[in-house]
């Protein structure tokens, strides 16, 4: 039997080659180099890796491919996806520096880790077969566990490391389980044969592969941090670095999303199973968005609060899996990239304000931020009040995309718990508004941020406000990304 | 006995030793004791692998489980010190074993889901005959080296990175930290 | 005349076998037994994998297997240093013990 | 001329802009000139037009003009008008007129007062007001003049603001007033609304009148009754009158103006200007005279054991306001207004003649501890005197002829009735009593007042004095121009107003007495109109009044100790009249305690009790959800790995079963 | 009119330029940033000034309509114009904001800057709210007045101002979400007739969604009015922001925002859902009515002065709430005249009682009385402004209150009956704070020492007496600005209820308003 080599075609993967390549480069310097060097190079290496890797994302927009024997995709989901990750790694790399330096994480593998991370994440949503997913997933959660313990001496950074390489491998089982039921059930990994074979009239509903599909859900579930496999969230949150925390809110978030979406999207579009889908979808949105905001509600450190607030956001989110249409897919990108910058300004902020001593930030800590530093109060007010979902900020537009495509659905009750969940969230997003304006600073010093944290903040602050007052470009181009595949 | 009987016979003795062994595993309090059952485990689930035809990753089970995987085991086992679990607080305890009577929920079902299962399948083309023909390395080779050749690059990476991980977080202290 | 072993059999044994990796990994306290649990479950998996490939005479499965052990053996290495890690640190890998993160 | 109207109510509405915004830098003098020139300015127009009237034939005497529109809504069309006629010229030429003699008397009155610029704000404030009530072409600017003479009686009232009895009776008197304007307000609603089927929508008297008639009787009959309840607010009759003793706080003049001669009469006005509606409403009638006849029984009782001079004349008002109820009750229109003026006339000189006194006294009004001022204050005394002889109704004076006039007409009326007389003519008798209790218990015997005081009693200065003199002189000779037929009068008055007035045949001829009450009314009525009963029954209310007269003499300057033997031996009855029936702390007992309770049990229960508990509740029961969620998040990572197999469980319990129904 | 130019954009857009430009200009004179906020506001009012002059008052339909396209493919776009009820709503807008600039002058020492930028950004929030035909652009608009209040109520707001800026937060955000849900769809209801999404009034106006749904629709729009009104058993939130609120906080609030609940009702929940709102109607009378006496009698309980007015507004919003409710001419018009009242009067009272507090730094009732006699100027304005707030005739609220009262008597005599007592039981309340407040002896020493108002405050006070007294006397100036408006909107709305009725078939395009 012949052994049918397949092609390698690189003209469709120049991203991801410039991505691997740059974190090699970074590895090999870490070995070869100065301590200075490193700290430099690296940094620019990533940034530059990220950015040159991101315009062939852009350039290869629009364009459609199957490659590897159609194991991997080029196509316009995929590639907004990449953008965003190469989007977010740029500006976790940008206002990460001091952090790092701070906390003595001069490493080159930072960088190497998080290029390797946004690799896994960019073969995840390209690919259409089981096996890429995973293993991207898993070139993915691996570079993260160790992200997470990078501050080795910190007891809460090895922790959430700890806990979430454990409670990883776990849900990974179950996650697989899920995909060898499937296979049990139907004996294909691709999704498009998934697609085909499903099609094709001659199969019916068994209890595997129903349990397949449970078993997925459960499996992705625990990495969009659903409610009930969420726990691990805030735990990990709290005690990663907090760029670390920033990528996975973002990143991880959004390749888990996109991933699942591709699975419920291409093979079950108009299968009988997808009903029952998403009646589970409608109780896990529900589930997910009240646990979350309930939770966040209590809490005083506020990273704790916004890993809580994240739980909520995928609650939001999953309204687009409840919908389970095209446009609500569009949505959810929507809110996704939304998400991201509203969430990565907010979390640089938490980096500039992070204490020396490295205990968590409570809201006491945001007292008369407005005196402080009244910029960074006012861009933090931008992102709380996206979080929440207020006009004029991007995160109202997300919302009202989402919402909207709820409501053109007819699922008027799941739309209204959504919204009075948002009041909800309100109330501990306000609550560090208040903090920031009404209480009068602990130390009266001026909070100062370097550069690169401020230029994360101008970035996120002016997507934030210009999404939310001009969503339409983005809006198109994401509806041109989300039909494209199917 | 015919080759049907001896399947059985077999497959029935194996997994019972699987199952027994994974027990054992489980059950033990010593995790070198652990370790050791579980090789045990891995060595029978190489010879149901046998059973159902995949010779090849009968082959890996037991080299790359079996053989490299436990080893690491057993020695990060024995760098961290020999412990014993000892008496536990008793409400969590309890909690844990209501969760573990719980678990056998998980398992009531997955017995319906296998017992009710029905060959919905697509059929592949590796049919027995092909594989008498190809042998099943190489039938796996060949997939490995074509069709699934991305995948397979990507694991090297992924292996990469495990190394990288491992070493970033277990190397020496770093020399230059700030105390805090 | 005994049939051919059915694979609901197959099945089972995988789902015995990842019932008690589950209930493993959710009682015991070392966390590097935690992690053979987790092990254990795998190789569960793996099981209903080459099962369903034999039927269907698909070799995909088996490829699957391939690579979940490929990557059970990074999970290994880096779970294993994250132990080591948590070990020097805090002098137990006890996971009733390391529960600072709550809430 | 009609287009110079206007120019009534402009001079004191200058008089208060000026004394208002320019008040401050001017020196007191000229504020009070200011004050005064503008009233009489005031009533230079309303007499030359009265003098342009007399020449007019009286179907002629209107003027009606609008000045600009107001409230133009919809089909509401309101303008700002005036509108003068008899009946408003008339109520002009009082309200100047004795508003101008009472301007002057305060000129003197107030002298030392810090507030005299105020005051004089007000009291041409007030002017401005009653003339915009009595001129107003439509309801509306009726009821705009109507609210605010209300306003400046609660200015005045609260003129002394530091006591605090003096705002409290304000404030009263505002509420109580607001409480008759409300039912004065849905008069105006339901008219409006039943007009307005009509195609009338100007509310303009002009044009109801001749549309009343077309209007569903049983509607008239609440329209014209929510009027009514605010003529009882505005003229303190029973049930609304508590505010007007209490009004008693505020300065002497401004009891004589507002409280006697002007505001209060608005009420009467109003009945009289809407005399078109009332005379279909014969139940309203009916219940108006009632309450008429009973609140001048009731006052006069009252007023029979205060020793306050002001309060003595506060409920001899009341008292004779019911005797314009009654008069207008019973469709004796003209003679309710007649009442009306020489009840301005010698009412507000009875309150002048008693500021007087107070000034000598320094201040003090309880009469105990007055007497034998005769002799120090002789002008005051005259004055006073001719006052209380009018206002017992005794021969030749003026209250005789209004007054008889009234009980002649509740007797012989169609919607009259013998009670009514009865009632009203035993009230007169009360009336002659008290009024000369007061008289002889201040003016004669010997002087109870400390020495001190006694040593500052002087005549007052020819500033009050001469408006004494002027109203004592209105007194005696007010009452000419309305003599009756019997006594060989033509009642000048009455043809003056007859034009405005419906006739009273107009009962009979609407033909709809179909009401219960009116037919059994009508049935007891002496219909005949006969002289000798007329003059009969004249002679015996003067017998009457002597006998009350009679009376006072006898008790309190022939036996001075009787009347306390008496008190003494009635005590319940006496302690029950001197508390005035215990009125007001029922009314505080039920009304306003009763609001306080009910607000206590708004805050404390509804607000903060239910809303708010809810309110506070949500977010409290949401943090102890919020508390309990991470309870479960313990921080054992076991304990999420548990958490992941029960959502396994759960979910694959739900994806396996689901397809299954 | 004059279609050239973008009076309304401009109006919007100038407050928020304003907002940039104090950013940028030192902190550390406020003298400066106060004079250039000054400077902006009257800029502003000056701007809607033409607006009184050009508006056609012969046309019922929208003008200075300005349409951009924004967002065809989710049918919202930047659609703006103004009748003859925004048109006022926009001037008293632009007059209470200069005024409120001009009494924070002394009132404000602590981080200017930001006060005034959080003020302007009000501005534009509400003028863009009043001028918004477009349904998202509102909401906007809406969601956006929320902040800036939020941060003025809590930074510069009294002891308890964390709880009040929450609540007022939580509260008015727990009604609007779910009217955005309802805006949604009810575009997507349009969208389902029509085949396009439209979040423009003049479309949407003209559809008549199923009844079912327009109960919903309306009662989620109502919902969050009601809050904003508020209404009972909504109005918690009221007292609390009002009373921590700062003076010109508290102005804004009584005066402006609480109008954009009953100018909701007018421009969206009424005409949107007629058949709905004329279903539901007698729910909103209700809770007009017990919100009138409750209101007042809640009043008479208070011993904070802010708090007292709170009610009062209370109060009064059922007025204006039972008037809309009335669909008649007068009690629309009513409730029309009486929102701009209801600014100017108890924005007044907001206003009084900061110049007290400024002198006294309490607001206690109990810690005055006989002000009167230290502060007779003052005394002077109060009490006009007390009176208007009665409704004595010859001043603004006469006016208001009668034609609303009118309104009601004429759509059901018992409301009309009812709500009447509201005018007897605010005499009560009114005067009563009056009395104790100005009148009796001085009881403590330290008010014998107040002073008497500045020319400032005169000015400012003395504009507000100047409308009541314009406003009460000569009221066709302001009735003939929204006259053919309101006709035009009754019979839209009568004749769409009706429609709505018979068919769910389209409306003849003559019946939609502006079009």
């Amino acid at each position: 039997m012949m052994v049918m080599i397949p092609e390698f075609a690189f003209e469709w993967i120049i991203p991801e080659m410039i991505v691997m390549g740059c974190a090699l480069l970074i590895l090999l310097m870490e070995a070869f180099s100065g301590e200075r060097d490193v700290r430099v190079h690296s940094r620019f290496l990533a940034l530059a890796g990220s950015i040159a890797a991101l315009y062939f994302t852009a350039a290869g927009w629009g364009h459609t491919a199957g490659i590897f024997n159609n194991l991997y995709l080029v196509d316009n989901y995929g590639t907004f996806f990449k953008a965003l990750f190469l989007v977010i790694s740029i500006l976790i790399c940008l206002g990460s520096q001091r952090y790092l330096e701070r906390h003595a994480i001069v490493m080159g593998e930072y960088y190497a880790l998080l290029l390797f991370g946004v690799l896994g994440m960019m073969v995840m949503v390209s690919s259409s077969s089981f096996i890429t997913i995973f293993i991207g997933l898993e070139l993915m959660s691996i570079s993260i566990y160790v992200l997470c313990g990078l501050l080795r001496e910190n007891h809460l950074s090895v922790e959430s490391s700890f806990k979430y390489f454990l409670i990883g491998a776990f849900a990974t089982a179950f996650l697989l389980y899920g995909m060898a039921l499937l296979y049990a059930a139907t004996g294909v990994l691709d999704l498009y044969e998934l697609r085909d074979y499903l099609g094709s009239g001659d199969f019916f509903l068994t209890p595997t592969f129903m349990a397949g599909l449970a078993f997925l859900t459960v499996g992705l579930g625990f990495k969009t941090a659903l409610v009930p496999f969420h726990m691990w969230t805030p735990d990990v949150y709290e005690g990663a670095p907090t760029p670390v925390t920033a990528y996975m809110a973002t990143g991880v978030k959004a390749a888990a999303f996109a991933v699942l979406a591709r699975m419920i999207f291409i093979p079950f579009d108009m299968q009988s199973a997808l009903p029952y889908w998403q009646e589970l979808f409608w109780l896990l949105a529900i589930l997910t968005m009240i646990v979350g905001n309930i939770t966040a509600l209590v809490q005083d450190g506020v990273k704790r609060m916004l890993a809580y607030s994240s739980i909520a956001h995928a609650g939001y989110l999953l309204i687009a899996f409840t919908v389970g249409n095209i446009q609500a897919l569009e949505a959810m990108l929507f809110y996704l990239l939304v998400y991201a910058f509203m969430n990565i300004g907010a979390f640089t902020l938490l980096m500039v304000l992070e204490k020396k001593n490295g205990s968590p930030l409570t809201c006491e800590d945001f007292s008369g931020l407005a005196k402080r530093n009244p910029f960074l109060a006012l861009a933090m007010t931008v992102f709380l009040l996206s979080l929440t979902g207020i006009p004029p900020m991007a995160g109202f537009m997300g919302k009202l995309y989402l919402f909207g495509m709820a409501i053109r659905a007819e699922y008027y009750w799941l739309a209204v718990i959504g919204v009075l969940n948002s009041v909800l969230a309100a109330y501990y997003y306000l609550r560090i508004v208040m903090f920031m304006y009404f209480k009068d600073p602990l130390q009266e010093d001026r909070v100062i941020s370097s550069a690169g944290p401020f230029a994360v903040i101008i970035i996120a602050v002016t997507v934030t406000i210009y999404l939310g007052i001009f969503p339409r470009t983005v809006v198109n181009l994401i509806a041109y990304a989300g039909f494209a595949p199917f | 006995m015919d080759v049907i009987t001896l399947k059985w016979l077999l497959f029935m003795t194996v997994a019972l030793l699987t199952i027994g062994s994974s027990i054992m595993m489980v059950t033990r309090r010593n995790p070198i004791h652990s370790a050791l059952w579980l090789v045990v485990t891995f060595c029978s689930i190489a010879v149901i692998y046998l059973l159902l035809g995949a010779q090849f990753i009968a082959a890996a089970q037991v080299i790359v489980y079996a053989g490299a995987i436990m080893m690491l085991i057993l020695f990060v086992i024995m760098l961290v010190r020999l412990e014993k679990e000892g008496a536990e607080e008793r409400r969590k305890s309890r909690m844990k074993y209501a969760g573990a009577y719980l678990t056998l929920i998980l398992f009531l079902e997955l017995a319906v889901i296998s017992l009710t299962f029905f060959m919905t399948g697509k059929e592949g083309r590796y049919t027995p005959e092909v594989m008498e023909t190809a042998g099943n390395v190489r039938a796996m080779g060949g997939l490995l080296y074509g069709k699934y050749l991305f995948p397979f690059e990507i694991a090297s990476i992924l292996l990469l990175v495990g190394i990288i991980g491992a070493v970033v977080l277990v190397r020496g202290k770093a020399t230059r930290r700030k105390t805090d | 005349m005994l049939q051919d072993i059915p694979p609901h059999l197959y099945f089972l044994l995988s789902g015995i076998l990842f019932t008690i990796g589950a209930i493993g990994a959710i009682t015991r306290r070392n966390a590097i037994i935690v992690f053979l649990c987790i092990e254990l479950m795998l190789n569960a998996v793996n099981i209903t994998f080459i099962t369903a490939g034999n039927l269907y005479n698909s070799l995909d499965g088996a490829i699957f297997v391939f690579f979940i052990m490929t990557v059970a053996a990074v999970e290994a290495a880096v779970g294993l240093a994250i132990f080591i890690m948590l070990f020097r640190l805090k002098d137990t890998i006890n996971v009733d013990e390391i529960n600072l993160l709550k809430g | 001329m009609s287009s110079h109207i206007w120019l009534i109510i402009l001079f004191p509405l200058l008089g208060f802009l000026i004394n208002g915004l320019l008040g401050r830098w001017m020196p007191r003098k000229l504020a009070a000139w200011v004050a005064c020139l503008s009233i009489f300015a005031s009533f230079a127009v309303s007499a030359s037009i009265f003098l342009e009237f007399l020449a007019l034939p009286p179907a002629e005497r209107i003027l009606d003009l609008d000045i600009f529109p107001w409230i133009v809504s919809g089909d509401l069309q309101v303008y700002f008008g005036l509108r003068i006629d008899a009946l408003s010229l008339v109520m002009c030429l009082i309200v100047t007129g004795v508003g101008f003699l009472i301007h002057v008397y305060s000129a003197g009155y107030m002298h030392h007062d810090p507030g005299f610029v105020r005051y004089f704000t007000y009291l041409n404030l007030f002017v401005f007001m009653m003339l915009l009530l009595v001129t107003g072409n439509n309801l509306l600017v009726m009821f705009v003049g109507w609210e605010g003479v209300g306003l400046c009686s609660y200015l005045l009232i609260g003129f002394w603001y530091e006591k605090d009895s003096a705002a409290n009776a304000g404030k009263k008197a505002f509420i109580v007033n607001r409480i008759g304007d409300f039912g004065f307000l849905l008069g105006i609603f339901l008219l409006f609304v039943s007009l307005g089927d009509l195609g009338v929508w100007t509310l303009k008297f002009s044009e109801i009148a001749p549309h009343a008639t077309l209007l569903d009787p049983a509607v008239v009959t609440w329209i014209t009754l929510l009027f009514f309840v605010g003529a009882v607010g505005k003229s303190a009759q029973i049930p609304l009158y508590t505010w007007l003793p209490d009004a008693m706080e505020g300065p002497t003049p401004v009891s004589s103006l507002i409280h006697a001669a002007t505001m209060v009469t608005a009420g009467v006005y109003m009945i009289v200007r809407l005399n078109f509606l009332y005379s279909l409403a014969p139940d309203t009638m009916f219940v108006i005279a009632l309450v008429g006849v009973l609140t001048a029984f009731f006052a006069a009782s009252i007023g029979i054991a205060q020793n306050d001079i002001k309060k003595v004349l506060a409920y001899s008002t009341i008292s004779q306001l019911g005797f314009m109820f009654v008069a207008v009750g019973v469709g004796a229109y003209a003679a309710g207004i007649f009442h009306l003026m020489t009840h301005a006339f010698f009412k507000g000189l009875l309150f002048l003649g008693a500021g007087s006194v107070i000034h000598a006294m320094s201040g003090e009004q309880d009469i105990q501890n007055m007497g034998g001022l005769r002799k120090k204050l002789p002008i005051t005394y005259v004055t006073f005197l001719i006052a209380c002889l009018a206002i017992a109704g005794i021969p030749g004076l003026s209250g005789f002829f209004s007054k008889d006039e009234i009980l002649w007409k509740a007797f012989s009326a169609p919607q009259g009735h013998t009670i009514i007389w009865l009632l009203a003519a035993i009230t007169a008798a009360m009336t002659a009593f008290y009024m000369f209790r007061l008289l002889f218990t201040t003016f004669h015997g010997q002087c109870r007042a400390s020495e001190e005081v006694k040593h500052h009693i002087h005549e007052s200065p020819r500033l009050m004095t001469i408006p004494l003199m002027i109203l004592g002189f209105l007194s005696l000779v007010g009452g000419y121009v309305g003599i009756p037929h019997v006594l060989g009068g033509e009642n000048r008055f009455e043809k003056f107003l007859s034009p405005l007035l419906a006739p009273q045949k107009q009962l009979a001829a609407s033909g709809w007495d179909i009401s219960f009450i009116s037919q059994a009314w009508a049935a007891t009525t002496a219909s005949p109109h006969e002289t000798a009963l007329e003059i009969a029954l004249m002679a015996l209310s003067v017998l009457l009044a002597a006998a009350g007269i009679f009376l006072a003499y006898h008790l309190y300057l022939r036996r001075p100790g009787l009347s306390s033997d008496i008190a003494a031996r009635y005590s319940g009855l006496h302690r029950l009249i001197e508390n005035k029936y215990f009125v007001d702390e029922i009314y505080d007992r039920i009304f306003v305690q009763g609001v306080l309770r009910l607000g206590r049990f708004c805050a404390r229960f509804v607000d903060e009790g239910v809303i708010e508990r809810f309110v506070n509740g949500t977010g409290s029961t949401m943090n102890a959800l919020g508390g309990l969620v991470r309870r479960v998040q313990a921080g054992y990572v076991q304990g999420y790995a548990f958490g992941i197999i029960a959502g396994a469980i759960v979910l694959l319990a739900y994806m396996t079963l689901r397809p299954l129904y | 009119m004059d279609q050239s130019f973008p009076y309304l954009t401009i109006l919007i857009a100038l407050p928020l330029t304003g907002a940039i430009i104090l950013l940028f200009l030192p902190r550390e004179n406020p003298g400066l940033i106060r004079v250039v906020a000054l400077v902006i506001s009257l800029l502003e009012f000056a701007v809607s000034l033409p607006l009184w002059f050009l508006f056609r008052n012969d046309s019922g339909d929208m003008q200075f309509v300005e349409q951009a396209p924004w967002f065809p493919e989710w049918g919202i776009s930047y659609l703006v114009g103004i009748d003859g009820i925004s048109l006022l709503l926009i001037l008293l807008t632009t007059l209470l904001t200069a005024i409120c600039v001009l009494a924070s002058w002394n009132d404000i020492k602590d981080r200017v800057k930001e006060y005034f930028v959080a003020f302007l950004v009000l501005e534009t929030a509400m003028v863009g709210t009043l001028a918004s035909l477009d349904l998202v652009l509102f909401y906007i608009f809406w969601e956006l007045m929320l902040i800036p209040m939020y941060l003025l109520i809590g930074v510069w707001g009294g002891p308890r101002r964390i709880y009040a800026a929450i609540k007022f937060f939580l509260f008015t955000m727990f009604g609007s979400v779910l009217m955005l849900l309802a805006i949604l769809a009810l575009m997507n209801s349009y969208a389902a007739q029509y085949g396009v999404l439209s979040a423009n009034l003049y479309d949407l106006y003209r559809y008549v969604p199923p009844l079912s749904l327009q109960y919903w629709l309306f009662g989620a729009f109502a919902l969050a009015f009601v809050i904003k009104v508020p209404m009972f058993p909504f109005h918690t939130w009221l007292p609390d922001a009002h009373t921590e609120a700062p003076t010109a906080g508290s102005v804004i609030l009584a005066g402006v925002l609480l109008k954009m609940g009953t100018y909701g009702f007018l421009r969206f929940a009424i005409p949107l859902f007629p058949e709905a709102a004329l279903a539901f109607g007698w729910i909103i009378s209700a809770s007009a009515l017990i919100g009138i006496i409750y209101g007042a009698i809640m009043c008479i309980m208070q011993t904070d002065m802010k708090r007292l007015i709170a009610y009062s507004s209370v109060s009064h919003l059922g007025f204006v709430m039972l008037g809309l409710f009335a669909f008649n001419t007068q009690g629309v018009e009513g409730s029309i005249y009486q929102m701009l009242n209801h600014g100017i009067v108890t924005g007044g009272l907001f206003l009084v009682v900061g110049m007290i507090y400024e002198r006294r730094h309490t607001r206690m009732i109990a810690d005055f009385g006989g002000l009167s006699k230290v502060m007779p100027v003052m005394a002077v304005f109060l009490m006009i402004i007390t009176l208007a707030s009665i409704g004595l005739p010859g001043t603004n609220g006469f006016i208001g209150e009668f034609l609303i009262l009118l309104g009601a008597f004429k759509f059901n005599r018992l409301y009309g009956a009812l709500a009447a007592t509201g005018v007897v039981l605010g005499a009560v309340y009114m005067l009563w704070l009056y009395q104790r407040v100005m009148f009796g002896q001085i009881v403590h020493e330290v008010n014998s020492r107040l002073k008497d108002l500045t020319k400032r405050e005169v000015l400012i006070l003395s504009t507000v007496v100047l409308l009541i007294f314009l406003m009460g006397i000569y009221p066709k100036m302001f009735f003939r600005k929204m006259e053919v408006t309101v006709a035009q909107y009754l019979n839209f709305v009568s004749a769409k209820g009706q429609v709505a009725s018979m068919s769910p078939s389209r409306l003849p395009v003559n019946m939609v308003i502006g079009k």
